[in-house]
């Protein structure tokens, strides 16, 4: 995409709308991050007035860190072979997000599994309770960050007996020179 | 006839079931199978069984991949008395393709109590043994036999064809020395198994057992 | 519906009439693809047991368990991998990483068995029939996961080096030593082979995570010499580093000094801020080498008085009379050394026992005492004439040297030796301004010279000259000049299987002449301060001491370590003699609280 | 025909039986064979000769451990009662007093019967297994029964015009004496209509809707296991051999020997491969709606044609 | 595609409707509810149509996915990067080596290797090669929705001839694991650049029997003109990809629109046909078939013969990628494949995200689509709009 039609466009979305940390992550993609009041105005605008229209996916990245879901849509125009990726951050508790399944008839089913995947739900947005991958899942949605898949699995599905590994380094020191090296009291 | 049970003492709960539903489904046990009682009706029974091995068609995961060169041009594992079948009260072999994901292992324990014995049981790749690549995947179980009894396993990532053509030739092997009695352990150890099987899946949404 | 669209789908008539695309025997006509990724095979002569591939498994289906065959060879750590084919995918990351090359695939796949539990096996030890195959995935030519070859170290250009002193070896900068760092496997099989057992991968983590406190901290934990050792080590560890079985080794010693380099020494008590102990025993060490300093510092971390009894002016030992400043500068030894005796070391110099304090006395008035005076005698050429004066002994000129004293060798030299101190006498006195000639026994590839002091003595313009046994010094006729007549060797094979022999060859003679001729042949210890009673007392054979337990004598409150007391006679066993040694003295002077620590233990 | 003493009646069913078996293992072979040519098209090799028996066999040894009610058992039983009834009032080899079962003045209107009593029966079991895909499978085989049916009535209308008999004996008679007598080239038209419907009574595509198991898996029987499953496979092989023998004897002469028999009908039952393997399935409606269009109007035409030119 | 655009850009059509369909009262006796899958044969992979049937005619479908969900983004984020590399491929089964491509590719970008040209040729033909057994794959999956079970064995060994090659190519038949991050795994083995090429001869044979029994076939138009078709209008509000998309006339295929790896160096032309019902969407397809194998021939032409296949690598035990975000596509057999990558410049990545063109084609546009087919077409429907399961669900 033409560098000066890009920044236009950005100029002309940062006066109407709350947008922050823009980066240019390469020619073909640009992200940036809009308050969720503007957004869902934002995603429409953009689809419809600066062409946008193809929704690639939408997703979710959990800083856990900061205590914040951050929702990725990813908008790609056709005609000027351009990818916008609009983020968009929430409350990692239980705070509710506008539906875009209006504008695009696959989002509600990128909606319905993050509501399985990271628990946030969409307001009207159908069939969102339905189960998507899961099937009578009760712990908490398993991709968020503090959800150790590992710890579940061994409990829950455990593993076959008759493994065993030793680590060369703490094998070498047993076998080969057990009072030596390192702090000895 | 099998509709109910008529021994009081002997019958599945079906807790999962509404009351409705619970009239509808049957409560009694599996049985175990047993032999003819002359061992030449037995063998003959077997060698017609090994020769005759009817796959579920239910592609539970990976290997459902590998299936298809099998039973096509390439293989032709009709040449060995293997078909595929699309209905479990007709098929005799199911072959787990690799990982069984939570939500399909309640479709498979469906799919294999419908299934009329003497049934087999082959699992394919390496997920079913020990949890493979999805060993610490938190909707795939690790142990597959302890939820359903297997009576092969055939190793790799995805085995290829020629080992199943090899793996079904040693259940034909088995079946006729009279060895595999998979489907007579499930009987056996039907609680074990049942309430591993719960273990895992959440919404027991079924009856106890599926005829 | 078209006449076309009725006919032309009989088409499919046409097949029945050409050869099946069914393969007859699929189990037996079917061999995996020459380069297919089959079932593991480990050829266990070569594995060294890194385990990496059990860390780069994402599967978690390789476990290195112990081969008792295996066990106690050095750089092998005696385990090898064992295959759980439950979680194997066959990705061949294993084979990709595995630095001995060991681990390879066959085209072998099928195994079925009735047995979920059968899926194990250790690869080469366990009896599989694909062992032997032929084919199947190896790691492809140019295909790395790591970074084979080493980071260049920049080197002062010879032109520059044989003129001065200055260090030869300029040191890492943070980019070089965080991509060199990068290189480690981390299998740590270095860590058993290194005589003090210094914690290898760990400080070399420090490097990438740049964290040098860290690293400084780690390395003091066995070794107080990280500014000597960083330089001059003789780097076992870098000998059996899984990295340079198919490509170069990881710069163990160059990461080591890169981190004392990046640490300033007035940092040093606030980043190893050793917490000293509260104790009332005194412990006397004879000698400041290497040995006795690391003893002392050990020593005084548990609170001891601790005096070190020295006979020269300085501090170091060989490190600092031995060793020319080109190679390891005396600002670099006394960065270690003053950290050393900053923690409270006493340090006694230019005492000597048996003539300033006799052995029995420090006997007495100590609770326990560690010697290590080394190996400081040279030893003789065994030839007639070799105690001309013109005959001088490499450890002198290097001491002459490192005092800033004139060892007055001349302009053309010859070294004998094949040796560090031949080549560090040799490269001195090419800095001297001296043509060197080093004659040796054997052939240059049996030098026990590290072959980077070889080939940079070369360089420097040393000419070696291999095979050459010297036979007689002579007198060149009056002269200040000496003689040298020496033969030609031939390798002759040791029936034994041992390394080949050199054999004088008689009829091929060569006498020249010389300014001097440095001997450095090899060194021996100088024990004349103990009494023969103590010597016999000490048990010592050949002037070496053999050391039970924890570097203890057969004399109570004796412990001893260092050259005299090891085979390998190098700083860094030295080193861990001291450190082992202070494990004794603690045992010794404590054992209540040693039995009790080693209790909780089990 | 009456018979005169019991004595006669069993060695007639003696016959029977012997013949009921010669069929049935012919009908198994014939499918390995038939299989193994589709094979061959397809680029493998199939399934071993043998290969029928032992299914038939495994599926009567398999145990069953389940019901849906009685029906559900008798619909096998019908079908197979279905197929024996067929054969029983077919003459096999013509000439023969041992082949020619039961077959009397009246018998094709009997075949005619005995066929559609057979699917109906069929239809009840599977109806009652109560699985929605046995339901559409019957729905859509009974539907597709009753428009191949069409053509299939008229061209037999037509040969019974033209013959003036309701006797297979007879009819086979009438063609004797040369492929020139054959209804195949008297009646053309008929034996037209008849091979076209033939090609929906052997189930092979595009007419296979009913039992496809890329939709409904298997159709009809998919409840139906262990010995039930058997009995189908029998009857599958009988019927199918049955109704090969029946076009034979209406439409190409009959046979006089086993030789003649087998490959006849093996030719005839050559034609609905050839289309078989060629083509996809046609959906159930477009499958009647092909019916009630050209091989009805090749029906009716057969009927002009023995009324207008045969007759006349 | 004039009128395309002003539709898309207002996006009210009438025809773009997302409504879910109001639930029927099953207890009328009206309605059958039928559930296809996930155990039958008839539907693509492991997954699950709920039908809603009046007659024999569909009035509701609701698919259901989630049997082969392994959870492999969360997988992703617990493995270091050169671990994901052997994870990746499972994500789509029959299609694997787009997977390693995207994946490697956007580790790659993230931080800046470079990888020589030659891995770039040698992946090229590795994705052109996969995506030739990919659609052989489907097409043998068409016709035998359709019920014609001649084909899909002539197709799948064919089929099975380019696995051999991948064998030899790759060591694996199925999951090659071949492209990693950094360049590829090996170069090309002996004599492998003639095999290949006989293989693509008898291959292109073969397309040419397919096309006449299978295309030029009454029952095949008749099962599938008119089934399934794809308004032009729905493309963008549904996000409709690939060839399903070209079908239409919609000359968008990421090949030539962003080329990535030496397709700008390659020579063809978008392919688009201009009515997307089964029928379209087949025949759109089998002429991709051959424009793969035209490419493969092209890219064996030009294959380096030697040089390096990997770039400088680090020691990937210990491996930390830059803190960035990417999102890297291309153009599979189904359209756009893409994988999103957050690091944080940690030796495991923050998140991933699969974007498989199934995802919307299998649950919104099948859903779609359904309506109003007959239940005897849902598998041939189902199959036409060529989605695999495993990459929806990941």
């Amino acid at each position: 995409m033409n560098e000066k039609t890009l920044n236009t466009m950005l100029e002309k979305l940062k006066q109407e709308f709350d947008i922050s940390d823009i980066v240019e992550h390469k020619p073909r993609l640009t992200t940036f991050t809009v308050s969720k009041q503007h957004a869902e105005t934002l995603i429409r605008e953009l689809r419809d007035r600066e062409a946008y229209t193809h929704l690639n996916f939408m997703t979710c990245i959990d800083y856990i860190e900061d205590g914040i879901f951050s929702l990725v849509y990813m908008l790609h125009n056709y005609g000027k072979k351009h990818s916008l990726g609009v983020h968009v951050n929430i409350s990692r508790n239980g705070e509710e997000v506008f539906s875009i399944h209006t504008l695009w008839a696959q989002a509600w089913t990128y909606q319905r599994e993050l509501r399985e995947m990271y628990g946030i739900r969409f307001t009207d947005s159908p069939r969102l309770d339905e189960d998507f991958c899961l099937e009578g899942w009760d712990q908490i949605p398993p991709m968020r960050r503090e959800f150790d898949t590992k710890k579940f699995s061994h409990e829950r599905f455990g593993h076959r007996e008759g493994r065993s590994s030793e680590v060369p380094r703490e094998h070498m020191k047993v076998q080969l020179y057990p009072n030596r090296g390192g702090d000895e009291e | 006839m099998f509709k109910k049970s008529l021994n009081t003492e002997d019958t599945l709960e079906n807790a999962g079931l509404t009351v409705e539903e619970q009239q509808l489904f049957s409560n009694a046990r599996p049985q175990a199978y047993e032999p003819y009682p002359i061992k030449a009706v037995e063998d003959f029974a077997n060698w017609a069984r090994a020769n005759s091995l009817w796959i579920l068609a239910f592609g539970t995961g990976c290997g459902a991949i590998e299936m298809r060169p099998l039973m096509t041009a390439r293989f032709d594992a009709n040449r060995f008395g293997v078909a595929g079948r699309p209905t479990p009260r007709q098929s005799s072999v199911f072959v787990i393709g690799g990982y069984a994901s939570v939500k399909t292992l309640k479709r498979i324990v469906r799919s294999y109590e419908q299934m009329q014995g003497p049934k087999f049981v082959i699992a394919l790749g390496i997920c079913p043994v020990n949890g493979g690549m999805y060993f610490d995947s938190y909707n795939t179980v690790n142990r597959f036999d302890q939820y359903l009894p297997v009576d092969l396993y055939i190793t790799g990532c995805m085995p290829r064809p020629e080992v199943l053509v090899a793996g079904i030739m040693e259940l034909q092997k088995m079946i006729k020395a009279g060895k595999c009695n998979g489907a007579n352990r499930y009987v056996d150890n039907f609680d074990w198994y049942k309430a591993n099987q719960k273990k895992v899946i959440k919404n027991w949404d079924m009856p106890d057992y599926n005829w | 519906m078209s006449l076309r669209d009725l006919l032309s789908p009989f088409y499919v008539w046409q097949r029945a009439f050409e050869k099946p695309y069914t393969t007859k025997r699929p189990t037996l006509d079917r061999p995996g693809a020459p380069a297919y990724r089959g079932f593991h095979i480990n050829i266990t002569e070569t594995c060294v047991g890194c385990g990496s591939c059990h860390t780069i498994c994402q599967n978690h289906a390789i476990d290195m368990v112990a081969v008792d065959e295996y066990v106690g060879r050095d750089g092998d750590s005696g385990l090898r991998p064992r295959f759980d084919y439950g979680r194997c995918c066959w990705c061949g990351l294993c084979v990709d990483i595995c630095t001995a090359g060991s681990l390879r695939m066959s085209n072998e796949y099928a195994w079925i068995s009735e047995d979920p539990g059968d899926f194990h096996f250790t690869a080469g030890i366990d009896d599989k029939p694909w062992q032997e195959n032929a084919l199947g995935y190896r790691r492809a030519e140019g295909y790395h996961l790591y970074p084979p070859k080493r980071i260049t170290m920049p080197m002062l250009p010879v032109e520059e080096s044989v003129n001065t002193f200055d260090e030869v070896v300029r040191g890492y900068d943070k980019e070089q030593a965080k991509k060199e760092a990068d290189r480690c496997v981390e299998c740590g099989i270095c860590v058993a082979t290194c005589p003090a057992h210094m914690d290898v991968p760990d400080y070399i983590h420090s490097i990438r995570d740049g964290d040098y406190e860290k690293g400084l901290q780690l390395m003091y934990r066995t070794n107080p010499f990280p500014a000597t050792c960083g330089r001059i080590c003789t780097r076992r560890c870098e000998s059996v580093c899984p990295v340079g079985i198919l490509g170069e080794p990881v710069a163990i010693r160059w990461l080591k000094r890169f981190i004392v380099d990046q640490v300033d020494k007035k940092d040093y008590p606030r980043i190893l801020n050793e917490p000293i102990g509260e104790s009332d025993f005194k412990v006397a060490i004879i000698g400041a080498g290497p040995g006795g300093l690391s003893a002392a510092y050990y020593l005084r971390q548990q609170g001891h008085a601790v005096t070190v009894y020295e006979s020269r002016a300085s501090a170091g030992g060989m490190l600092r009379y031995g060793v020319p400043s080109y190679r390891l500068p005396d600002v670099e030894l006394d960065k270690d050394i003053e950290h050393i005796l900053a923690i409270g070391v006493d340090i006694k110099y230019d005492t000597e026992i048996g003539r300033d304090i006799s052995f029995e006395t420090l006997l007495e008035d100590n609770d326990a005492i560690f010697m290590s005076t080394g190996l400081s005698v040279p030893s003789s050429m065994r030839i007639h004439g070799e105690d001309h004066p013109r005959v001088l002994s490499g450890l002198q000129v290097l001491a002459d040297v490192a005092s800033g004293r004139d060892p007055g060798i001349g302009k053309k030299i010859a070294v004998i030796g094949g040796g560090n101190v031949a080549m560090d006498a040799a490269r001195v006195s090419r800095r001297l301004g001296a043509d060197v000639t080093l004659l040796y026994r054997r052939r240059i590839s049996d030098m026990p010279a590290d072959d980077e002091e070889i080939d940079e003595s070369q360089a420097e313009g040393v000419v070696i000259v291999q095979q050459a046994i010297p036979v007689e010094v002579l007198d060149a006729d009056g002269t200040e000049r000496v003689c040298i007549k020496w033969g030609e060797a031939k390798m002759v094979d040791d029936p034994k299987g041992g390394r080949p022999r050199p054999v004088l060859q008689e009829d091929r003679m060569h006498t020249e002449t010389y300014d001097c001729i440095i001997s450095a042949i090899g060194q021996s210890s100088d024990l004349g301060y103990l009494s023969s009673e103590v010597q016999d007392q000490l048990a010592i054979e050949w002037g070496r001491f053999k050391p039970v337990e924890y570097q203890h004598t057969m004399m109570e409150k004796v412990f001893v370590g260092g050259d005299f007391a090891n085979r390998t006679a190098d700083a860094i066993s030295a080193i861990e003699d001291g450190h082992h040694a202070a494990r004794g003295i603690n045992r010794f002077l404590n054992p209540d609280a040693f039995i009790k620590a080693e209790m909780q233990d089990e | 025909m009456i018979y005169q003493s019991l004595g006669e009646w069993f060695d007639k069913i003696g016959n029977f039986s012997l013949t009921l078996l010669i069929v049935t293992v012919y009908g198994l072979l014939m499918g390995a064979f038939i299989e193994r040519i589709i094979a061959k098209v397809q680029g493998r090799i199939g399934i071993p000769y043998k290969q029928p028996f032992i299914n038939v066999l495994k599926n009567i040894f398999k145990r069953t451990a389940i019901s849906h009610g009685i029906m559900f058992y008798l619909g096998p039983v019908f079908r197979i009662a279905g197929g024996i009834g067929t054969l029983a009032f077919i003459p096999v080899i013509f000439g023969s007093e041992t082949f020619s079962n039961f077959s009397t003045a009246g018998d094709l209107f009997l075949v005619i019967y005995f066929m559609f009593f057979g699917q109906l029966g069929m239809a009840l079991g599977a109806g009652e297994s109560g699985h929605p895909y046995s339901a559409i499978g019957v729905a859509r085989g009974l539907s597709q029964m009753t428009a191949y049916e069409v053509p299939f009535a008229l061209a037999v209308v037509a040969i019974v015009l033209q013959y003036g008999t309701l006797s297979i004996n007879d009819i086979v008679a009438a063609q004797q004496g040369g492929w020139q007598h054959w209804t195949m080239v008297t009646n053309w038209p008929a034996t037209l209509a008849a091979m076209l419907a033939f090609l929906g009574m052997t189930g092979y595509s595009p007419f296979d809707i009913f039992l496809a198991p890329q939709e409904i898996p298997i159709g009809p029987p998919t409840e139906f296991h262990s010995a039930y499953l058997g009995l189908l496979q029998l009857n599958r092989a009988l019927f199918g051999a049955t109704k090969l023998i029946l076009f034979m004897n209406l439409f190409f002469g009959g046979a006089t020997g086993w030789p003649e028999l087998m490959l006849k009908t093996w030719l005839i039952y050559m034609v609905a491969i050839v289309v078989g393997v060629a083509f996809p399935r046609y959906r159930v409606d477009q499958g009647i709606r092909f019916f009630f269009k050209l091989p009805t109007l090749i029906g009716i035409m057969s009927i002009i044609y023995v009324q207008m030119v045969l007759t006349a | 595609m004039t009128s395309l655009n002003r539709h898309t850009l207002t996006g009210h059509s009438a025809a773009l409707d997302f409504s879910q369909p109001e639930p029927v009262d099953l207890s009328s006796g009206k309605y059958v509810k039928l559930w296809q899958g996930p155990q039958h044969p008839g539907i693509t992979g492991n997954m699950s149509l709920e039908l809603t049937l009046e007659g024999d005619t569909i009035i509701g479908c609701k698919t259901h996915v989630g049997y082969l969900h392994r959870g492999f983004e969360k997988l992703m984020e617990r493995r270091t990067f050169i671990q994901n590399f052997t994870v990746v491929c499972r994500i789509a089964v029959p299609e694997p080596t787009f997977n390693e491509y995207l994946y490697s590719h956007a580790v790659e970008e993230l931080s800046g290797i470079e990888i020589p040209d030659r891995a770039v040729w040698l992946r090229t033909l590795n994705l052109e090669l996969m995506r030739l057994a990919s659609f052989l794959m489907w097409i043998g999956g068409q016709s035998g929705a359709f019920g014609m079970y001649t084909v899909p064995n002539w197709t799948l060994s064919h089929r099975d001839f380019v696995l051999d090659l991948f064998e030899e190519m790759t060591g694996a038949r199925i999951y090659h694991m071949y492209i990693v991050p950094g360049g590829v795994r090996a170069g090309l083995p002996e004599g492998f650049e003639k095999r290949a090429r006989d293989v693509m001869d008898s291959t292109e044979k073969m397309l040419g029997q397919v096309e006449r029994v299978m295309f030029n076939n009454a029952v095949t138009k008749a099962r599938s003109r008119g089934l399934g078709i794809i308004d032009p209008e729905m493309i963008d509000p549904y996000g409709i990809v690939g060839p399903n998309a070209r079908a239409c006339g919609v000359a968008r295929d990421l090949r030539k629109d962003e080329p990535y790896l030496a397709y700008d160096q390659l020579d063809f032309d978008i392919i688009t046909g201009h009515d997307c019902d089964a029928y379209g969407r087949a025949w759109q397809r089998l002429q991709e078939t051959r424009q793969s194998i035209d490419l493969i021939r092209q890219c064996l032409d030009r294959m380096p013969v030697d040089g390096p296949f990997q770039a400088d690598m680090p020691n990937v035990l210990h491996w930390k990628v830059p803190a960035g975000e990417t999102y890297v596509k291309a153009e599979c057999t189904r359209g756009e494949y893409g994988y999103y990558m957050v690091t944080d410049g940690s030796e495991y990545v923050r998140r991933v995200h699969v974007r498989g063109p199934s995802y919307t084609h299998a649950i919104a546009v099948m859903e779609r689509l359904a309506v109003g087919c007959n239940i005897a077409d849902i598998a041939g429907l189902m199959v036409s709009l060529h989605t695999y399961p495993p990459e929806i669900e990941r």
